[in-house]
């Protein structure tokens, strides 16, 4: 996954790649904030201030900078934060929300879904809501069945919002600097397993366009389409496959809505096969729109079924040994790699 | 007079354009113009029009199902309102909001909300933005009797208080949620004490006291624009009509509405004690009656006369402001 | 739409079966209970009680032969609401709650989606949640953004709820009665538009499996899934279709999860072409989702590209002429079967 | 003596079991057999136990992510607790749970929750059941501070008046949600307030005196069972640990924790008590501890030696019931 980086640069992790972009948008434009749960963390102790940083100590070192009045805790209470940041939006601010675990989408679902990302239609296209909501999803931490989630499915079903899965610090930064410039309200979901892995990162501000995925490995035998964490999973195996002689050109969107839908397609038609990855559970899934999206527009080129490789149809499981066997594995993609092509 | 005529003036035009809209947009519901879901607010216009004289175009309201009258109090144009609400290409939501969606940033009105509870932490998010961004700017919120019952905003009154947010909650209570009794829903004996116990400010009123309630929301708002807070207000008022137009009410009692119709009038209320007072005259107000009649006529024929959206170029538009 | 009747049956509405199915179960079963909204109505007035019976009038009757005992009005509190159902049904009772619009998910769906879903998977098998959700779906009250969601994506792709979508009375009353007598939690999902909508109906009590589509419409060209309303526009459609010689295969899954794979992949082994007909948003929905599993499953079978008849992605705009054309039409479900014919 | 020595002594078991468990699981998860995120509630034993110890296996409780004081009080056998925690087969829950998911139906222990304002409302549900089934169980729903402003926990306060649930909440305000202050994050002056202004009793007690509390429980648990609806509690404990565990605590002053675990250590303050009342004799005490070490010491290492799941078997089955 090379980047073509010019100017100076240095190995930073996702995490550290997200601060990066959080700070020097909030350094840039005075109308950045960001609330949430723990964002500084020590509100009312004795103790020391920025505590946390965010749990994830993702927005560690911001409250010191730009003082609580623009990192701001908050009870628990997500409806009022996410309606917060969504009526600030449409007042002049450019708040970045954070949901700790994405999985608590289920208590402020309404002002998401339909607060935020129907004002614009709503209104006559008379609104802006230029708002983030950072969260965390996926499986890994044996968090539970209450913290694992990915949930991608369900806002991207919303038309209004934009989702946005980085899978690397390089697109965390770029992506997430263009979330905070973008004018709707974007979710931009942060993998928890990936928080401590590196790349080479720009120091300069930099904004990744939506809609343009990144192609990790060229290939001409199978596409695989992989989001967030299961990109590295999909290149393992592409990896894998590749000493066979088996060749995968693998396709990263970046950003599930929009949706790179070209690139796709493009992949496709000299490919012929199709597999998708996607830690999310299989039903009404990012794997089965893109799968549907293929077997609609791309059709022709189509030489064999199109796979899913997903989360089954279960909650995330605690016990470590059933976690690992729910999170697709780099050896259920080389089956499926195998399983289209007939090998 | 503690009130200057222009004031009183304005507050009657007001008041009762809010009634006339209502009325004629029940005529037109009931003639088919209208479509969906209408919910009237006639009884309630002095509570919009006491909470939103006073505020300026950059203060912000957030509304309700019932928007209305708030929309009209913050300055929305009606004729703009009726073509919206006729779901027509030029209404002030180009016809995509309807009755329930309503907003008008110009105005400062960012929406009515066909969620009950929708608006209220909306308004904390107005508030924090005049806040953070230094403007003095505050924001009010509309709620009803039910809606305090509604977990977000239950929440948003905690956070609101936590945030010192210049934000004033106001709670209409017309005794109904839809065909349910405030008794009921509501278990605590007080709502403003129970407001006021998430450490705010937090008063009652008769909403059919157009004065009581001015004064109230003045207390409210200064303290808001100060940096104190957030302050709340339960004001009792009427729902003249159904939930909804068309709602055949049985729930109601006998004789209530007529009663209600008779007594708790605000605009009667405030046109007997201008006149007892001596501070307008009956054909001050009669003139404005006419001039409003024909306002909301005008919006009417305008409204019926504008042209619908085309699906061609209007469907898809305007879902994102960049694709 | 002929179902096998024996026995005594009347022509019924979709609103009077699913008041007959919970009348009947509520006199069989004593842990039957009702809570919502304005389920009956009136409560703490002056004047009638069960002044509503529902919003749609479904659940009117109710209340006055089984008592505000059984038939609860509640303030309104979506997150309570469903709560209380969740942890009623845990300990006894078989609630039925009602959402009035199902869109309101939004203020309770964490109870719904990581509460009541998760628990019997969490809890390791031990608990059981016979919970019953009733909403209203769909467009065309022309009652805005807010009113007018489909959503059955988003909880189709959830582990743990199951999600019933009756077009018809005679499906609507077996299926809610199954819904009740089932163990797990159940999404009924009204279409409102169909509230009126007459067939004949058993007197008698009866269940209808879940995971067993139904056959509209018999035929070898085009296979067309449709549900809930769109069940009849694919009726409609297909009745246009065969005055011009081309014969459509429709089915009608009546519920989504489960999904009855195995009769679409038949009827498409046969057809060789798909089209699917769903009232929701286009991304991650449940068009997508059955296209993805004849793409993977009934791949060899397709001769042409799957068609998905969606609406846009866009939210349900209010004013009639827009959310005319925002919902599928006969016309959009006839062009795209003339497509995948190519013809 | 007002309390007869066997009850104190399964107060005290009790209590002990919950400590020694705690400091084992940190103990555990440091050595790496404890997977995931674990919340420990050593401090806060007195409330578990005042809450649970009249109750019986029908009662509900309804618990959170700080759970398992509140599952050992309610009768939830160690073992299977600790096999759970550590992931296992043979855990309470099969090892699918884990620590913020534990359940035992058989014990009416309806679950951790590890959504901050989950349980409530499910604990109104089942308040209702038993209120529909004239059980005359009660439901006892536990909830931190934090928890206090979700609004899910605000609005079944209210929805627990209306339709008069047997429905006990506590409130365990240890000061701190997370690393946020619930000075800060409360509005209010005091939560007991809040809470009572909702339309129910509401007392504040001392959550580290176990007597004072079991005395309030009592009042709440006979209310709730006589039909006279729900009932509040806010007791202020201590929090002698992380949020969870390998929490760093910056935020905590300095020495709290010394001088919390000096001076407001519920089990201190009980043996103490006992002592110093004449009640029970500290032989009586020690012996319970060694008893309670054992049987923790046997649960880690029942549980360490307990088989996994199998993934073939298990991670597809009991997503439904029927399929
Ligand atoms: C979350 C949600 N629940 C329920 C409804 C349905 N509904 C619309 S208005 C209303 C009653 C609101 O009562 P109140 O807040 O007193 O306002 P009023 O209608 O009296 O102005 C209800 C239940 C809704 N729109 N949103
Ligand atoms: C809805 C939701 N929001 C946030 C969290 C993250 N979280 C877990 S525990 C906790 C603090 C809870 O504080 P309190 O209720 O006082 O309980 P305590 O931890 O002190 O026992 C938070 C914020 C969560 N699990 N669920
Ligand atoms: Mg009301
Ligand atoms: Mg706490």
């Amino acid at each position: 996954m090379t980047n073509k980086i010019k100017g100076p640069s240095s190995i930073k992790t996702y995490r550290e790649a997200i601060n990066d972009a959080l700070r020097q948008e909030m350094r840039r434009d005075p109308r950045v904030i960001i609330l949430g749960e723990e964002v500084s963390g020590g509100a009312g102790c004795e103790g020391q201030d920025d505590a946390y940083g965010g749990v994830f100590g993702v927005t560690k070192g911001l409250m010191p900078e730009f003082g609580r009045e623009r990192v701001i805790d908050t009870p628990i209470s997500e409806s009022a934060i996410i309606g917060a940041a969504a009526g600030a939006a449409n007042n002049g601010l450019r708040p970045v929300a954070e949901l700790m675990f994405f999985d608590f989408i289920g208590v402020c679902f309404d002002q998401i879904f339909n607060q935020a990302a129907k004002f614009r239609y709503m209104f006559g296209g008379k609104s802006r809501t230029p708002m983030v909501i950072r969260g965390t999803v996926g499986a890994g931490w044996r968090a539970g069945a209450q913290h694992s989630s990915m949930l991608h499915p369900v806002v991207t079903h919303i038309p209004g919002l934009k989702v946005v899965m980085p899978s690397n610090a390089y697109d965390a930064k770029g992506l997430l600097i263009q979330a905070i410039r973008d004018d709707d309200p974007v979710l931009f979901l942060e993998h928890k397993i990936m928080y401590d892995l590196k790349c080479e990162v720009p120091d300069e501000a930099y904004a990744i366009p939506f809609g343009e995925a990144a192609f990790p490995r060229e290939g001409t035998d199978v596409t695989i389409v992989a989001i967030s964490n299961m990109v590295h999973r999909a290149i393992q195996a592409a990896d894998e496959l590749a000493k066979e002689g088996i060749s995968c050109d693998v396709i990263d969107p970046r950003t599930v809505s929009p949706l790179d839908e070209e690139s796709i397609l493009e992949s496709v038609e000299i490919t012929g096969r199709l597999v998708i990855v996607d830690e999310a559970h299989e039903r009404c899934s990012l794997a089965a729109d893109i799968s549907s999206i293929v077997a609609e527009k791309g059709f022709s080129s189509l030489r064999a079924p199109i796979r899913k490789v997903t989360a089954p149809h279960a909650p995330v499981p605690f016990s470590p040994v059933l976690e690992d066997a729910y999170v697709p594995s780099v050896e259920r993609i080389i089956r499926a790699v195998k399983d289209v092509l007939g090998a | 007079m503690p009130y200057d005529s222009a004031f009183l003036l304005r507050a009657y035009r007001t008041m009762k354009t809010i009634r006339i809209f209502e009325e004629r947009c029940i005529k037109e519901f009931e003639a088919g113009n209208v479509p969906g879901f209408v919910h009237a607010s006639n009884g309630q216009e002095s509570i919009a029009v006491a909470s939103c004289i006073d505020l300026s175009d950059t203060d912000i309201i957030g509304s309700t199902h019932r928007g209305h009258g708030h929309s009209i109090a913050k300055g929305c144009d009606v004729i703009g309102m009726m073509k919206e609400i006729m779901g027509k290409a030029t209404g002030l939501c180009k016809g995509k909001g309807g009755s329930m969606h309503i907003a008008d940033f110009d105005k400062g009105m960012i929406g009515a909300n066909a969620i009950v509870g929708g608006g209220q932490p909306l308004c904390n998010g107005a508030a924090l933005a005049s806040k953070t961004l230094g403007t003095k700017d505050i924001a009010m919120s509309f709620g009803g009797d039910g809606s305090a019952n509604q977990g977000t905003v239950l929440e948003s009154l905690n956070f609101a208080v936590v945030l010192k947010l210049p934000h004033v909650f106001m709670f209409e209570n017309n005794g109904y949620g839809e065909g349910t009794g405030a008794n009921y829903a509501l278990g605590c004996d007080s709502l403003a004490d129970r407001n006021r116990a998430f450490g705010m400010p937090s008063e009652y009123v008769d909403g059919t006291d157009f004065f009581a309630t001015y004064e109230v929301c003045k207390r409210a708002i200064a303290h808001a624009r100060d940096g104190k807070g957030p302050f709340a207000i339960e004001a009792e008022t009427v729902r003249f009509d159904g939930h909804f137009i068309g709602d055949p009410q049985l729930y109601r009692g006998k004789d209530e509405i007529k009663l209600a119709k008779k007594n708790r009038d605000c605009i009667k209320i405030f046109r007997d004690r201008v006149i007892k007072e001596g501070w307008l005259k009956a054909e001050e107000m009669d003139a404005i009656d006419t001039e409003v009649i024909a306002l909301i006529e005008t919006a009417v024929k305008e409204g019926l006369a504008a042209p619908n959206p085309d699906p061609e170029t209007d469907l898809m538009a305007d879902v994102y402001c960049s694709y």
